[in-house]
């Protein structure tokens, strides 16, 4: 009869992910007892443990603790990726503070679920186990799921869930699935005994590992809608309610690509020649796809939903032409995309209405003369995602085309940079729109709550910030990718 | 007394298939997530027979979280599926797309 | 005999999951799914997992099934599907469905017999009581996943109680 | 003067940045205040950029004013900027005409798109600046790149009826060849690393770099299409004639100076960085400059708007300017450098006249004009000198460098030259018949209004003066440059003085 | 005393300036201090002529430098200006026949609005014209050029309210353009062969550099010609001249007279070091000039308009200056050119009287019997036809016989120029006296009303007239004694080894013949419009296609307009209207249609059902497991 021999607890690897779990079951607690209009509370308990997390989190910077059977670890490279993931969390907080102070809303299990996707989160860009990777992504989609689903007076948001829920069920079959050959093929869901087995060269041409590769892959592009697997993206993302769009628009990004990042580097790098020939596709296809799609889109939510599409495209790119210039791309295009798509939706949010219905390109018409700082920082953010230089987006483009081209893939740049051309198009129409064009007769100045003005500014400052001096981030990012190198 | 491993992964492939088929062949919400619990099992199946042939107990406790992750997935998407459809006449998938170019 | 009882459990468990698919009646197909299921717990028997079995009838079969079937109920059951508003979505369904079934049983054949691990007769284990050797990994090796589990539930309930609240 | 020690440039560069953000604070209806703030801040920016003057060393080889420091180290972007005699004499153009664009503007930007007016200006001169100094090609490439945006968004805010169409078109058109340019530099710096060398993007060294002729042409055209676009050479030039006619006119003063970025990028860049690729194309651009001259010679003849026509001019003379680019010697680019100046002086006048008559009679269409000058004789005199500016003739301006670039064109290749001289011709008559259309005539009864006022000449004089000067004593302009286009053509002249060498590498290439 | 040579240019420059900055303050005495500026100009170009007398024949040239111009690497263009016997003969006529001017002016445009205006642009004229012929290389020459092609321009459309003046400024410019353009290609060419632009290093190693009747010297030349004859109105670059006459009189005067026409004759004769290398661009000249005399003098036989006669017969006498030139006769050009400028501007200026007196009238149709009206004006005509036309003692029949006779006997003449020549001196003689006579003699057809309103002319148009008409007179008898002009004027060709081909006093056959052919002019005139001048209108009948293409010259304007313009035009429609908005912007609207529309059809994929997207889903899993498949055994 084997002796149950659990592994030396070390709470310090996990710290993050406990403050999060623990501030998640504090806010749901406090939440039963807090009226509808002392929301705020909830939302201030929330950052406070997000703050808290983030601490913890930069706090294990250049440790490289490796926990639980090997099943997490927290390098830098998490390090990096959890204070991206948590930032968005507390940002998505703060945005969504005005819309969750409304009646009838559940404002407790709201920023219970936020703050589990943040442990989710953690838990994905931290997993050196598929089993984890799993949970960790169930932790996050789960309660996607049920927070796309959040707007309640909106026929459209609950469609939005079950069209979200269903696909990613189905999507996540075929991860399970890919996960199951995997474990046939190596013996292991560990990614250093993966890599370990893989190392004798015996399995490399095995098709049942490459089947389970590619089912793998398959479960990851649809969480970070690639083209075809995307589908599903500009219908929740219209859906949904702006602040959990904005949320998934970048969270899911982020974290999904940590995980990814890691499990091709860390576990299956003798099969790079495989995966990156697939993942070269797929970003071909997002970026092309996604940007074309998005020029005639009506709406402001469904054009960023293509928008992010070709986004995650070229943060593909990163991932494709890998080594350390890759890895540094990557990490630099999710840090700047996920602020300056945030403020857009961000802005979105503050025209969007008290119903989060108002979301139509029209309704952008003259937001010059309505609100100028609303407008200013939507331009500023149209212009980062076109990659306009000053602007984080420059850099990151400028991030990734490099790294592809070090990395020998000119194609992708090439493409790269036409399709940017194309997004141009409507990036520009947005201002356009509000620049250009003449405010409804009957449109009156809009008011910017406080909470959303503080992310408007925070957002535009750091856009600014990563375009023009964006070496902090950078050395970060460096600091971090050199020391994943060394697995 | 052990059929040979194939003969379960090609069992398992073949449920997997109609789980998909299940899904996109059928309307109804419930049962399109019954063909997603038979992919999950298909899966689970996958898994205990490697784990059989490898001589190794993990694919077993796999099966267990995959399990609990089904679960978990059946409590919301339920709860999803009936906030939708318990308004409605017909429980069908393809009466939902507002949401749509 | 081991390889008859496979092949009528799973030609069961086959024509289970293709009824669960093709049933008209939603109770139908949860009873077939039922069917099915039991069946992959059999096959967890007959490949040693013990316990997964006992799970699988009882979490599965019992109470994910169950509550299919309330749910089944609760939304009028009765109801038969109207003609398909995409034209064709079977024939586009079954041909994926086959070549998707072609490839990964190419997959599978060609690729088993390639690990050498696995194409040998399986070792004979003897995990004991496999309840507790399960129960063993799943606190040593498998304890960080094991706990996230609980998160994962809390996470559902959580969920589950939102969307009830506002219609039920 | 000693300006060691003080970061002239970036203060040059970033003082309108730094001079724009008080406006997002003033109040929309004060447009006196606004107005009287970025005459300010565009006055003390031509002040500050005179002093450039003073510091500068016209024998020295090299850039001057450096300034130097780390970026981005881990890829080795460097904040580099740098100026020489062709640098210099952009910088001062711009600030000049930023200055110019500002009075000019006095009475148009009495609306309430003020704000916009003036930001977009001050902004579009940082980037402008910028591109003329940045000697790191990520840093040039941010600037290029950067300049576009004040000048879509004034264009689109603040331009005429069918702003919206030509700012988009102006975008995407640079855009999409701004980008292929990106490429084309992180090829050449993928280059420079794969040869063993430390990342970076300085201009010098990755012009040291030797890189492979094939690779060359393709990285070559990548920079090529994107100042083609700019300059405009024909047949990429459909975007100008919309831009000019929706600007508005004094802001166009300004907006002159983006075709001048384009063709400063193959002086500065394009050339240095791919020499032999840049000798084996200079036949097929120098032809397509020739064609840009009569084509859009001719196409100027018949337009019907006084904006339109010079529009045109505009790409006539930048024809000129990239012939003389690409003809590698001393008095082509030397001509091609002085020509980017006068068209600057000339253009910018002859628009702000444009601006002058559109604010009498609201429209610049030769159907709503006649007579201008015998209504007007001021503005008319002013309009027939930059009118003859334009034209070349000689003893103003544009004389000087006309003939350097035919001189030098001559020296090359002759049938070219003979051509370039029947664009003369060309532009003599289309300028001539626009000024006949406009000014002369009998007086259009619409016509009303007073004469110039003393802001409005005020506003002519300097231009009008550095005409004068420029065509009767150009040795200021042209000794500024005799160095620097020396060391610009120096890269291409090692290629033409070992032809052997050139042939031997396409070769390898190949 | 050569150093004044400053002050001929100076003065002008204070003029021009003065004008510019007070016309519109002061236009009276704007006028006058131009008028006095372009005295002192005369005096100060005199004392640059004593000056230079006072120097040995075979030293008499000075340069001086003020500063260098154009200097871009191993170019360096001076701003300098050449003094010799050429130059100082330019200036002296330029200044002297412009003062004249001027002064006549002040009185014809009395009533003028633009009055101030008038002077100012009257002033650069002059001045450009002296930069032209002072300047000491090809390059500042064409400041000078391009200035008095610009001034033409000005003055021509000064009445720019009406269509037909700016029109007629226009065409001059443009006309003159073209022959900029020769020039900066001749100029670059130069400057290529022999590193600089100077004439004195330029001609100084012409022949050493260049062979006779090289290519290089050949397409030199034909460029320099084709910048000559643009500027001095040979065929086929005559088209502007006649137009031009839409300026007022005294610009006429000052262009076909002091400035701007003899321009081209002056380039030749400046550039003659290079010109005698090249036979064939010799020859041509000699046979443009001839054929441009003929062709002129026979359209000047129909022309009502008194103006239009006078330019024709300018173009017909620049002929004559050409094929001097042409046939190497430098200093005989040069004579002629002199002779030419004081007859020329007298005949402008006594015509400006007439129309002046008849408030505007330039159709002869509507004048006649004039003489006892304005007797000066008839007096000073007069003498000014004598001349043109070759009368024995008038300053023309020196020049012009000379020239006759140089195209018979001079090396590169030959006896079919010489016989074009003597035809058209005959035909001088007719047109310039049916002029004369349609004017002057006959009954008067003045309108009534008019000719109660005479205008006489006041003491500033009178006192030009009489200078003019004495300068007509005697003008010719510099070259007593023994060819006195001549042998000034040689050393300035000499100097470069040009050696011009001269006459070896009068050749008493020649001579003979061409008093002969002018005198048989003179009687068919007088039996044509004077005698019966019905004989004039059945004439005109019995050749009535003849002449109704000499009306229409030939049909060479029209041609020009259908042809130069009518191609223009339609390239450029071709190009921004069919080319630039269908074609290119097109393609351009045609990417972002497509991409519009690939947008759209994209987009239309998201129908919004679930099973859909899952279809998509399961096909992508498929092409991927596939691909990865692909790569295993």
């Amino acid at each position: 009869m084997p002796v149950i021999t659990p592994p030396p607890v070390d709470l310090v690897a996990i710290l993050p992910l406990l403050i999060v779990s623990v501030s998640a079951m504090v806010v749901l607690i406090v939440g039963l007892f807090v009226r509808q209009e002392q929301s705020p509370v909830l939302a201030a308990i929330s950052l406070v443990g997000v703050g808290a997390a983030i601490v913890a989190t930069v706090a294990l910077w250049g440790q490289n603790r490796v926990a639980y059977s090997g099943a997490v670890v927290a390098d830098d490279f998490f390090v990096f990726f959890g204070v991206v993931c948590l930032g968005i969390v507390a940002l998505t907080i703060v945005l969504s503070s005005e819309f969750a102070a409304r009646e009838g809303f559940s404002a407790g299990e709201y920023y219970t679920l936020l703050l589990f996707t943040g442990a989710g989160m953690l838990v994905l860009s931290s997993a050196r186990d598929l089993i984890v990777l799993l949970i960790g992504l169930e932790v996050l989609s789960i309660s996607l799921y049920v927070l796309t689903g959040f707007a309640r007076e909106r026929l459209t948001s609950e469609e939005a869930a079950i069209k979200y829920f269903l696909l990613g069920a189905f999507s996540l079959s075929f991860l399970v699935y890919g996960i199951a050959l995997m474990y046939g093929a190596t013996g292991s869901t560990q990614f250093d005994a993966i890599a370990t087995a893989l190392q004798s060269g015996d399995l490399l041409r095995n098709p049942l590992l490459l089947a389970a590769c590619g089912l793998i892959l398959v479960g990851f592009a649809f969480k970070l809608s690639l083209v075809p697997f995307h589908m599903w993206t500009p219908d929740v993302y219209e859906g949904a309610p702006t602040s959990i769009t904005a949320f998934m628009s970048v969270g899911t990004k982020a974290a999904v690509f940590a995980a990814l990042l890691r499990l091709l580097t860390e576990a299956l790098p003798a099969l790079r020649g495989d995966w990156a020939n697939i993942l070269w596709g797929l970003a071909i296809l997002s970026m092309v796809l996604g940007n074309f799609a998005a020029v005639t889109q009506k709406n402001v939510k469904r054009m960023l939903a293509y928008s992010g599409v070709a986004q995650a495209g070229y943060m593909l790119i990163g991932v494709v032409a890998a080594g350390t210039a890759g890895r540094n791309a990557l990490m630099f295009y999710v840090a700047a995309y996920a602020v300056t798509n945030l403020g857009a939706f961000a802005v979105v949010q503050g025209l969007s209405g008290k119903t989060d219905e108002n979301t139509d390109v029209l309704e952008f018409d003259g937001l010059a003369s309505r609100s100028p700082v609303l407008a200013g920082a939507m331009a500023i953010f149209m212009l980062s995602l076109a990659g306009v230089p000053a602007t984080a987006g420059f850099m990151a483009k400028l991030y990734v085309f490099n790294a592809a081209i070090q990395g020998g893939y000119l194609d992708l740049a090439i493409i790269g940079v036409l399709t940017s051309a194309v997004a141009t198009f409507y990036y520009l129409k947005m201002i356009v729109a509000m620049y250009m064009r003449p405010a409804d007769a009957g449109a009156v100045a809009i008011r910017v709550p406080a909470s959303l003005a503080l992310i408007v500014v925070v957002t535009v400052i750091l856009t600014i910030q990563m375009g023009v001096l964006p070496s902090f981030q950078l050395n970060a990012a460096q600091a971090t990718a050199s020391l994943l190198a060394l697995h | 007394m052990l059929a040979p491993l194939p003969y379960y992964l090609i069992l398992s492939a073949v449920l997997f298939t109609i789980g998909i088929f299940g899904f996109l062949f059928r309307k109804n919400p419930l049962i399109m997530f019954m063909s997603i619990e038979l992919m999950l099992n298909a899966a689970n199946l996958t898994f205990v027979s490697f784990a059989r042939y490898l001589g190794s107990l993990s694919g077993q406790v796999i099966v267990f979280f995959v399990m609990t992750i089904a679960a978990a997935e059946v409590v919301v998407g339920l709860a999803i599926i009936v906030s939708i459809f318990r308004a409605r006449a017909s429980i069908d998938v393809d009466e939902i797309h507002l949401l749509k170019d | 005999m081991g390889m008859i009882a496979f092949v009528i459990i799973a030609v069961v468990a086959i024509v289970g999951a293709a009824g669960m698919v093709l049933s008209r009646n939603a109770v139908h197909s949860a009873l077939l799914l039922v069917a099915n299921l039991f069946c992959v717990a059999l096959l967890y028997l007959s490949l040693n997992a013990d316990f997964l079995a006992v799970v699988q009838v009882i979490v599965y079969a019992g109470a994910i099934m169950v509550l299919f079937l309330f749910v089944v109920t609760l939304l009028n059951p009765s109801q038969r599907e109207t003609p398909d508003q995409l034209h064709g979505q079977g024939w586009v369904a079954g041909v994926l469905a086959v070549v998707l079934l072609a490839e990964v049983a190419g997959v599978i054949l060609s690729g088993v017999f390639g690990m050498i691990k696995t194409t040998a007769t399986p070792p004979a284990v003897d995990w004991g009581d496999n309840v507790h050797a399960v129960g063993a990994l799943l606190y040593s090796q498998f304890l960080f996943p094991f706990e996230l589990t609980s998160i994962l539930l809390l996470v559902a309930i959580v969920g589950a109680t939102v969307l009830a609240k506002r219609r039920l | 003067m000693n300006l060691s020690g003080i970061p002239i440039l970036t203060l040059i560069v970033f003082l309108p940045l730094v001079g724009a953000i008080p406006i997002l604070f003033f109040r929309r209806t004060d447009t006196l205040l606004i107005r009287t703030w970025t005459l300010l801040v565009s006055l003390a920016e031509f002040v500050l950029s005179l002093s450039l003057i003073l510091g500068f060393d016209p024998g020295a080889t090299g850039p001057q004013f450096v300034e130097r420091a780390p970026w981005v180290p881990t890829l080795g972007i460097q904040y580099y900027l740098g100026a020489d005699g062709i640098s210099l004499a952009m910088v001062l153009l711009t600030t000049f005409l930023t200055f110019i664009a500002v009075i000019g503007s006095w009475g148009a930007m009495d609306t309430e798109r003020c704000k916009e007016y003036a930001g977009f200006l001050l902004l579009l001169e940082t980037g402008v600046l910028g591109s003329f100094v940045a000697l790191d090609l990520v840093l040039f490439f941010a600037f290029w790149e950067a300049m576009l945006v004040p000048a879509y968004l004034l264009v689109g805010t603040c331009g005429g009826r069918r702003r919206i169409y030509a700012a988009y078109k102006f975008f995407l058109y640079t855009a999409v060849g701004s980008l292929l340019m990106l490429v084309g530099i992180l090829g050449v710096y993928a280059i420079h690393i794969q040869q063993g060398n430390p990342p970076t993007f300085d201009l010098q060294t990755l012009a040291a770099t030797p890189i492979p002729a094939n690779l060359q042409v393709w990285a070559f055209l990548a920079f090529a299409l994107a100042f083609a676009i700019k300059v405009p050479i024909w047949p990429l030039h459909t975007w100008l004639p919309d831009l000019y006619s929706e600007t508005p006119l004094g802001a166009l003063v300004l907006v002159t100076m983006l075709v001048k970025v384009g063709a400063y990028g193959f002086i500065r860049f394009a050339i240095p960085l791919f020499p032999e690729a840049a000798v084996t194309l200079a036949p097929i651009i120098a032809a397509l400059g020739l064609v840009g001259i009569l084509y859009a010679g001719v196409s100027a003849f018949v337009q019907r708007d006084f904006v339109m026509v010079i529009a045109y001019s505009s790409i006539a003379h930048l024809g000129f300017i990239v012939l003389g680019i690409f003809e590698f010697n001393h008095q082509a680019l030397e001509g091609a450098v002085v020509q980017m100046v006068n068209h600057g002086i000339s253009a910018g006048a002859l628009f702000l006249i444009a601006g002058m008559i559109y604010a009498r009679t609201k429209s610049t269409s030769f159907d709503a004009l006649g007579g201008v000058a015998a209504k007007w004789p001021v503005l008319g005199g002013f309009g027939l000198v930059a009118m003859l500016s334009s034209v070349g003739l000689p003893g103003l301006n544009g004389f000087v460098g006309e003939f350097l670039i035919v001189y030098g064109t001559f020296i090359a290749r002759q049938g070219y030259a003979v051509v370039a001289a029947l664009g003369i011709i060309v532009a003599a008559v289309y300028l001539l018949t626009m000024f006949q259309r406009a000014m002369h005539g009998p007086i259009v009864p619409t016509l009303s209004g007073p004469d110039l006022s003393l802001r409005e000449v005020a506003t002519l004089i300097p231009l009008v003066a550095l005409m004068v000067a420029i065509g009767l004593y150009p040795a200021p302009l042209l000794n500024s440059l005799e160095t620097s286009v020396d060391q610009v053509n120096g890269h291409v002249q090692t290629v033409e003085a070992a032809p052997s060498a050139h042939v031997a590498l396409v070769r390898e290439g190949r | 005393m050569v150093n004044n040579v400053w002050l001929v240019l100076l003065f002008p420059l204070i003029g021009f300036v003065w004008c510019l900055l007070f016309g519109r303050l002061w236009p009276r005495l704007s006028g006058w201090i131009a008028s006095l500026t372009i005295g002192l100009a005369f005096v100060a170009a005199v004392s640059v002529l004593i000056g230079l007398l006072a120097l040995e024949p075979g030293d008499r040239i000075r340069i001086g430098t003020l500063y260098t111009w154009i200097g871009s690497g191993s170019v360096s263009v001076p701003l300098g200006i050449l003094v010799d016997p050429l130059s100082t003969v330019m200036i002296l006529v330029v200044t002297g026949v412009s003062f004249v001017i001027h002064v006549y002016a002040t009185g014809y445009m009395h009533d003028d609005p633009g009055y101030g205006r008038f002077f100012c642009y009257m002033n650069l004229f002059v001045l450009s014209m002296l930069v032209l012929v002072l300047s000491d290389n090809f390059l500042l020459l064409m400041v000078g050029w391009a200035g008095v092609g610009l001034c033409s321009y000005l003055l021509i459309a000064f009445w720019f309210e009406k269509p037909e003046a700016a029109a007629a400024g226009v065409k001059a410019f443009v006309v003159n353009a073209i022959g900029d353009a020769g020039l900066i290609l001749a100029s670059s060419l130069i400057l290529l062969t022999f590193k600089s632009l100077d004439y004195v290093t330029v001609f100084t190693s012409a022949k050493e550099t260049l062979a006779v009747g090289g290519g290089t010297v050949t397409a030199i030349t034909l460029l320099l010609l084709v910048a000559a004859v643009a500027k001095s109105a040979q065929l086929p670059l005559y088209v502007w001249l006649p137009d031009a006459m839409a300026g007022p009189t005294p610009v006429s005067a000052l262009i076909h007279a002091a400035t701007m026409v003899t321009a081209g004759v002056y380039l030749i004769a400046r550039a003659s070091p290079l010109f005698t290398l090249a036979p064939f661009t010799m020859g041509l000249i000699a046979w443009i000039g001839a054929i441009t005399a003929l062709f002129a003098a026979t359209i000047g036989l129909v022309k009502p308009n008194i103006k239009r006669v006078l330019a024709y017969s300018t173009v017909s006498q620049l002929g004559y200056m050409f094929l001097a030139v042409g046939v190497g006769g430098f200093a005989a050009g040069i004579f002629h050119l002199m002779a030419h400028a004081f007859f020329k501007a007298l005949l402008f200026l006594a015509a400006g009287a007439v129309i002046h007196a008849l408030a505007g009238e330039e159709d002869m149709r509507k004048m006649g019997g004039l003489w006892k009206k304005l007797p000066f004006a008839y007096w000073t005509f007069l003498a000014a036809t004598l001349a043109i036309s070759g009368f024995p003692g008038f300053s023309g029949f020196f020049s012009k016989d000379e020239i006759i006779s140089l195209a018979f006997t001079s090396d590169r003449g030959n006896v079919a120029l010489g016989i074009i020549a003597l035809v058209t001196a005959g035909l001088t003689a007719v047109y310039m006296f049916r002029a004369f006579f349609m004017t002057f003699h006959g009954e008067s057809r003045v309108d009534e009303h008019v000719a109660e309103h005479l205008h006489r002319p006041g003491l500033a148009m009178v006192a030009p007239l009489v200078v003019l008409g004495v300068l007509s007179v005697i003008g010719g008898y510099v070259q007593f004694p023994g060819g006195g002009f001549t042998s000034f004027l040689t050393p300035a060709f000499t100097y470069f080894g040009v050696t011009p081909a001269t006459e070896s006093g009068l050749n008493p056959t020649i001579s003979g013949l061409s008093v002969v052919v002018v005198l048989l002019g003179i009687v068919i005139a007088w039996a044509i419009w004077y005698r019966n001048p019905k004989t004039a209108t059945s004439l005109g009948k019995s050749f009535g296609p003849v002449r109704a293409a000499l009306l229409n010259d030939y049909g060479v304007d029209a041609l020009y307009s259908l042809v130069v313009v009518g191609a223009v035009r339609g390239l450029g429609n071709v190009c921004s209207g069919l080319v630039d908005a269908l074609v290119l912007d097109g393609i351009v609207d045609g990417v972002a249609e497509s991409v519009r529309g690939i947008s759209v059809g994209v987009a239309r994929l998201e129908s919004g059902y679930v099973r859909t997207y899952a279809v998509a889903i399961l096909t992508g899993a498929i092409v991927i497991i596939a691909f990865m498949a692909r790569g295993g055994v």
